[in-house]
């Protein structure tokens, strides 16, 4: 084997990124400089987004192939990536990362007031209008459920349902998912204070009855039984996050608590993060799809805010103004950001108004919600 | 598909969270009427009494301080008690602090929340 | 594609668990909630037996298919719990499990009186003798050789060897060896009672020697050479256990030590936990079989303490009555529970009687002394 | 599988393990032996001498500070220094609490250890 | 089926390491002891030589079969190292050390001062010195490049390249790698004497100037765009090790900061270093090679530090006396180890001589150029 | 491959590690030309103002004491606040501290360093 100078240098070339990029990657490294700006100076969702950030970026570095699998024959190793995204392609990471939330969550002002469940299955609304309006838009079915479970206002479960549905879409609903997340404050006070009279707004409410430790730690078993025997595709998602809350309410494996909760989720968040931004490689997100699915993300977001708030006017006017509106927007889910934007909104009218533990309840109710639209998507189109 | 077939998929979908949620919440409604009863006198007489066959004294004042602390760290419906301090503001306090944090509740330790204003 | 309301109506109800569920299922689930009180309220070595509740729950709700593995042509994933199973499957669930405990595990009792593994021999009998009568029960001898390990008293252990001899038994031998486990404090007294004088258990023994720190480091290292040239087949128990003690005792390794006693340890508990009970599903367990494991499992457990006792006696006879024969029981290991065990039936005998340090040699040497039966078993029928 | 054979392999596979860890027993036996004697003033001066000829001061006495603490924490045989209270009571208390609490010894620290009654 | 206790005897026997042990299984056990001595008293970098050295014990156990793959129709399982070793094999393990090392790199002395970059690239010429020996010995290229790496200082980099070029040599090069990196305190000394005068080494440097938040926040992610175009086969090293670095500099993700540099890197290490350790079965490590190996280790450390000092007294000509060449020996990598070594000689020569902070910004510099070297080593031969 | 081969190899990767590095230096020296302007004002203004855009005041101040912590505790170029004690020696102290007891820089404190000569 000879080899002269000029060859080398020819090979380096080749070799080089800069030899083949094309204008799809820089705009897609663009992308994910901006997506990282917003992750750490604006702090959209950083636990997510950043690692998704990073994914893109490192995915449209050209030649690096970390999303390439082996070669048919297995005689050399795939890209790094392709192996850590096997967790998102067989629907790992998002049931274990519910198993860590599982374990934060503490679903106390739900059981106090079941009737927070009313409102956490009002505001999935926005999962079907942006459903109906993506099919009128063309995308085929799988494609349009993977869409409307934006409105699901849950990052797990639209990356659950999206893998499994449409994985050529994961990257742009992924990072419409927990940037509208991120915007919730943003994009609900508005709508919050159109629907609402200024009277409702200022509703004081009820103190919550006290839960016992006993009702804690039924609830996930129920939860689980019932929920699963009706609707079985949801169960690894709600399976685990049941799980996880077990541990956290049982007291009795609070080892196992602490490692869900903590190194557990962090690992599988920093794998699925980073490979679901690495799936979003130019040629494929660059297309006029994903501003058409950006554009129905923000549509099913406030849809679904408009479903809860709708169902807590219906619900004050049912008690006689017991129920302050204001908590059916927290029904979307993003725990606990919307629960937040609850009392944030509740103090403005009435600043003796504290909604924070009421919004809690339809707030949590919310990732049981969406985890059920996401169950009846995966049995129709999966 | 058709947009007709969307709107009956849409009508369902939407239908069969609400059918699964009010179910649930019947449940829990139930759960609470029957544990309600029984939950305080009987579930902690037959810890203890699990406790005290199988250990001797030391060991289960341990478990018990444990137990307690595992009670109180939460913020849930109510389990908060505060002392010297308005509820509703500490309640939000606490949260909001968790959540800027990236601090589970259960995992903060307040000392004091005292008012500025 | 044209749908009707009842056509989706009927694909509602046709993917419902409610339309398929049969007694067996039910029955499980039932099973499934009297294990999670078990671990929760009584307490029973929760850390493995509420996941293996919960598995139970899960894998019983019909049609959520989490144990099911993808189909032949891998065009759509499988079930999250059969992909975690893997690590049960192939063995390395069990052997990470013995890298954390053997990283929390103090074989400084064992060094300072090595005769504790003469108990931690003789507390092994349950083995056999479970063994002997399941044969003759008309099990196979790879089941009977797993139905024995249960008289090991050692979790990861039966897991290890049931997984590779007799996988379809694995449920019904782990319930069993974690519930035997728990029940230490009920099924030994009785027997320590009836099988040794008074005058036996009121003896006092003499404190232990210091053991130096060399002396610590250099044991796993020893253990490790000695016992897997001896038998190879138990390397992947007996390294990993050392391991992590050689982590611990080295003193220069103390992140690694942290993490295999703390996160690692956790995470494939949890794993490990969930996907052994998600074996547990209802035609394969409810069977006469699983009753007769069931017992065959009591019976192992007396056997093995009966066999400490003995041993334990002649021990006491030999060296003049300088041992409490109560530390035998200890032998069978089930940590720390049947040291404490000894302690407790020793200061009832004599209330200035403390047994817990000595009964620690044997209670570890049955540690050692159930994996060395257990590379045997595999030998025999692997 | 007849009895016969099976009362066979028990026989051989109780022996086996009586067997394996006899030996062991016997090189534990013969390892402390050894070990006994060289070990103190051999191992340590040692270790000393490698980081006196590694590194300056400040950092030894880091050093030091840490294998003190990790000798410190078990319980095994002869590291116990207990002080102001009985040997055993405390050994037992403080195994008890370590498994009940479910937090390894090395990790627990007992500040006292006062007799109730 | 009939079995007598001959049979049985025989069986054990058979089965036994004793009966099948050779000498080269003995040579390796003895050289596992020496390394676990090297790790644990002498403390050469026992995060990772202990698992190394408890893998080389591990995996010349005869008949464990710790590093056996399963049998091609999978009907049984393979050896636990053999599962644990594709971590390795795919290139997985030393991407997440490298994302640990990352969240765990403060790259602030190297922002203050961009010429430490220089000091971090000549640093690397002891890899192609023993890369040309090596080819002059009669190694094949890709073995050469392996050998070479070596002399990066670095052991991730150096596992990562071999796993991929030359696995057969892992083992030799894993070891040599890091016994060489715990020995920088004895092998740069003489070195650094000989080639400096005393007034060189008494140069006294100025304060590094302050480097703002932000820019570190960059830092990272223009290494990565920068480094990756240039040279794509170097991304999953320097892709994980900036995508730690931002995780630790931005401030937004500490969940995930810390679990990168705790929970998540030590699992990989164990894992890692116990499989590269189990790698070196006696057959193929002891070989002539392997002593070869050994030797031209050493050399690519010795002039990997010439390279460094040599440009070090280079820029110390040419800023007139400002820079001390001390801290170009830094520049070999082994951080923060050979920062330590500049520190100490430095002070040596002049008591009021604070080299640590400049040398830190060469070390890690060579961290980056170490990978880029095997990115380089990598195109070529990969 | 030839001597001759290897030597070629060997000068061109010996020289894309200095490019690759050199390029690298040279961007940093810009970015740091570009960003020392802006970032002080610019940055740190935006971050506030989305903070205060978003947020009550409680959250803000506990927020902006976790910023500071983690900027403190680097040891990077600049970020050192000593308090009466040589500058130069403290960063040695704490760097060997660190390395030695395997805990990182940002993970350790220190409450005080006092010279023993
Ligand atoms: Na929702
Ligand atoms: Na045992
Ligand atoms: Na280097």
């Amino acid at each position: 084997m000879s080899i002269s100078l000029a060859d080398i240098f020819l090979m380096i070339w080749n070799t080089s990124g800069f030899a083949v990029i094309g204008w799809q990657e820089l705009v897609m490294i663009g992308i994910a400089c901006i997506l990282i700006y917003l992750a750490i100076v604006k702090q959209y969702e950083p636990l997510l987004l950043l690692p998704i950030a990073f994914g893109v970026l490192l995915a449209n570095l050209p030649l690096a192939n970390l999303m390439m699998g082996p070669p048919d024959d297995h005689s050399s190793a795939g890209g790094l990536l392709y192996y850590l995204y096997q967790g998102v392609k067989l629907g790992i990471y998002p049931s274990l990362i519910f198993l860590g939330i599982g374990a934060m969550t503490d679903f106390g002002p739900l059981i106090a007031r079941p009737s927070s469940l009313f409102l956490g299955a009002a505001a999935q609304l926005g999962i079907y209008i942006a459903f109906i309006i993506a099919i009128m838009l063309g995308f085929s079915p799988p494609e349009a459920a993977s869409i409307g479970i934006i409105g699901g206002a849950d990052g797990p479960t639209a990356i659950f349902l999206t893998a499994k549905l449409a994985p050529e879409l994961l990257p742009a609903i992924a990072i419409a998912a927990y940037s509208y997340m991120a915007l919730i404050p943003m994009i609900q006070p508005p709508i919050m204070r159109f629907l609402t009279s200024k009277k409702e707004r200022e509703i004081e409410m009820v103190q919550l009855r006290e839960v016992t430790k006993l009702e804690k730690i039924v609830f996930p078993i129920v939860v689980t039984i019932v929920v699963c025997l009706l609707l079985p595709s949801v169960a690894p998602l709600i399976g685990m996050l049941m799980l996880g809350n077990l541990f956290r309410e049982s007291g009795v494996v609070e080892r196992l608590n602490n490692t869900a909760q903590n190194a557990l989720i962090n690992i599988v968040t920093i794998f699925l993060g980073t490979t679901v931004g690495a799936t979003a490689v130019g040629q494929l997100f660059l297309r006029p799809e994903t501003l058409k699915i950006i554009a129905l993300g923000l549509i099913a977001f406030i849809f679904s805010t408009i479903g809860g708030l709708l169902l807590g006017k219906i619900m004050c006017w049912v008690t006689g103004g017991k129920v302050n509106p204001l908590i059916g927007s927290a029904g979307v889910s993003a725990v606990p950001m919307a629960a937040r934007v609850s009392q944030i909104e509740g103090q403005k009218a009435n600043p003796k108004n504290f909604l924070l533990m009421h919004a809690m309840g339809p707030n949590v109710a919310g990732v049981i919600g969406s985890a059920v639209a996401a169950g009846f998507l995966l049995t129709m189109f999966g | 598909m058709t947009l007709g077939d969307s709107l009956i998929v849409s009508l369902i979908g939407f239908s069969v969270v609400f059918i699964v949620l009010i179910v649930l919440s019947a449940l829990i409604q139930f759960q609470s009427l029957v544990l309600g009863y029984v939950a305080r006198s009987k579930f902690q007489g037959d810890r203890q009494e699990t406790l005290t066959a199988q250990v001797p004294a030391p060991e289960e004042k341990a478990l018990m301080t444990q137990r307690t602390d595992t009670v109180d760290t939460g913020w849930s419906a109510g389990e908060l008690r505060l002392i010297g301090v308005d509820e509703k503001t500490a309640a939000m306090i606490m949260a909001i602090v968790s959540h800027e944090s990236q601090i589970p509740l259960s995992e903060l330790q307040f000392k004091m929340i005292k008012a500025i204003d």
